[in-house]
């Protein structure tokens, strides 16, 4: 049994009109949790270029492919774990979107929003699956909610 | 879909306000035809007023890129109006309020095109 | 791998607080199955009722207990789960709320309610859990949206 | 908590606006308490107007027959008024349509209690 408050798991086809789904569910969650407006936006987002990423990239959206969202209440945060069923990649590989050659590039800019708006943000390979990313963030205080931003002055 | 624009002329320049969201899929496809449409008819400044919108994901901003790319190559030029702190917030994270020109006054950024170009 | 195309788990304490998410989710996926109005209402209360039987009931709302909830979409039909950490119940041993000398009891209606909105409910056991009440019901056609009402006129 | 309501005295009959829904907890208290408080003050005819209840669940439904025991038990009426589809369909579902008097008309809901009581 889960230690977790709150646990929910959700499997699905590699289609993009899941997507709204999986938002709509982190969402709830994260509401659950004493998120603000602004904490709600970021997970929003966070968990929509994620769960993009493992459809487009992961699964390339093959539809017998599935992708696996996981939200896990701990008693100081959120962890959120999108599983695809595609080839492994490193985060590390891929192009820095600051840089001044890739300014101008029509993509490639969603692993850093997530960096931005989450507080933890890591990839690694999960059994059955393919990759598994994990981000975190942590929660609001229920003394001072907090007030958004980018998320990362909780560092 | 959930994206809409309205454009009218201010002097020479074409301020185009686009409400709703600008993500992946059918938003994304909307402003990119939406500044197809334009240059085709040969406007040369575009002023997107985004202040009615709650939403851009990366993809969206990605769009952002490819517009300002493609009016630049015409010889032309696309400048941002009424950023609202969350599309702000994204521009500063991707580095792009380094590219863009951005403002919140429509007369001060209409103005700022100049007044050679129709 | 799941073979539906989509699949909710969720596992939370037995708050009756967390009573809400679990609607909420399930409205969110059953919306997503295209049950309209009537149908999305008596899906959730639906599992409202079992919801509160599998909290207050079976895990007699003891904080340290856990109650889940499937929800899986298959081609014909959206299957909810809900899980208890209880002693074993039958329903046929229920008393019927139908019945002259229940009919002015003020509870014992929630099974009542379940069985009229679903196409099926039955409850079995479920490893390493308890209860497992399993409700069914039939996804609207595309062609002819469904009009609601009991659900009775399904079968 | 989802639940409001507002009393008004129609000749001798006591008529309580619902709004909301009547759920397990704080909803099914207010209910029982503003019950509770009508009786006490002597009320002998009440009726329950749900026609703004959206919402009824199994424990709502107790507590509606709850409160219906409790006024009787002091010699008194309590009778249904205004009721939703969904609200009707319950009631028909657990056969309490057989036990409450339900009306769609307030006036001829009043009426409908006698001149007797107060
Ligand atoms: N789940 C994934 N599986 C495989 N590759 C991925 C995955 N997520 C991200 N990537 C790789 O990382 C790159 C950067 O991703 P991202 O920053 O989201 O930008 P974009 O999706 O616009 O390319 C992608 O182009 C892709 O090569
Ligand atoms: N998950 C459960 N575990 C144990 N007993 C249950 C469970 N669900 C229902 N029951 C039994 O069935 C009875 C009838 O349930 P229900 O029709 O929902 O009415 P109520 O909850 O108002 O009693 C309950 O009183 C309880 O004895």
């Amino acid at each position: 049994m889960a230690k977790e408050t709150i646990r929910v798991e959700i499997t699905l086809e590699s289609n993009l009109k899941h997507v709204e789904l999986i938002e709509v569910i982190a969402q709830t969650v994260a509401k659950q949790c004493g998120f603000g407006e602004d904490g709600l936006h970021e997970i929003l987002m966070a968990v929509h270029e994620c769960a993009i990423n493992a459809i487009c990239h992961g699964n390339k959206e093959d539809l017998q492919k599935q992708v696996g969202l996981s939200l896990s209440v701990h008693p100081d945060r959120l962890e959120i774990r999108v599983r695809d069923q595609g080839k492994s990649f490193n985060p590390n590989d891929v192009p820095d979107p600051l840089d001044k050659e890739n300014l101008m590039k029509p993509a490639g800019r969603g692993i850093l929003l997530i960096q931005a708006f989450m507080d933890e943000f890591r990839v690694g390979r999960c059994e059955n699956w393919g990759n598994e990313v994990i981000m975190t963030k942590r929660l609001p205080s229920p003394s001072q909610p907090e007030k958004g931003g980018v998320g990362r002055e909780h560092q | 879909m959930s994206i809409n624009s309205t454009t009218k002329k201010v002097d020479s320049v074409t301020v185009i306000g686009l409400s709703g969201k600008i993500t992946i899929g059918e938003e994304c496809k909307h402003l990119r035809e939406t500044i197809r449409g334009q240059l085709s008819e040969g406007t040369k400044s575009i002023l997107l007023n985004l202040g009615d919108i709650s939403y851009i994901d990366s993809t969206g901003i990605g769009e952002l890129v490819s517009s300002f790319t493609s009016v630049s190559r015409q010889g032309g030029q696309l400048k941002l109006l009424n950023l609202t702190k969350k599309v702000h917030d994204l521009l500063q994270i991707t580095k792009l309020v380094t590219v863009f020109d951005i403002f919140e006054d429509e007369a001060k950024a209409v103005k700022s095109f100049g007044s050679t170009q129709a």
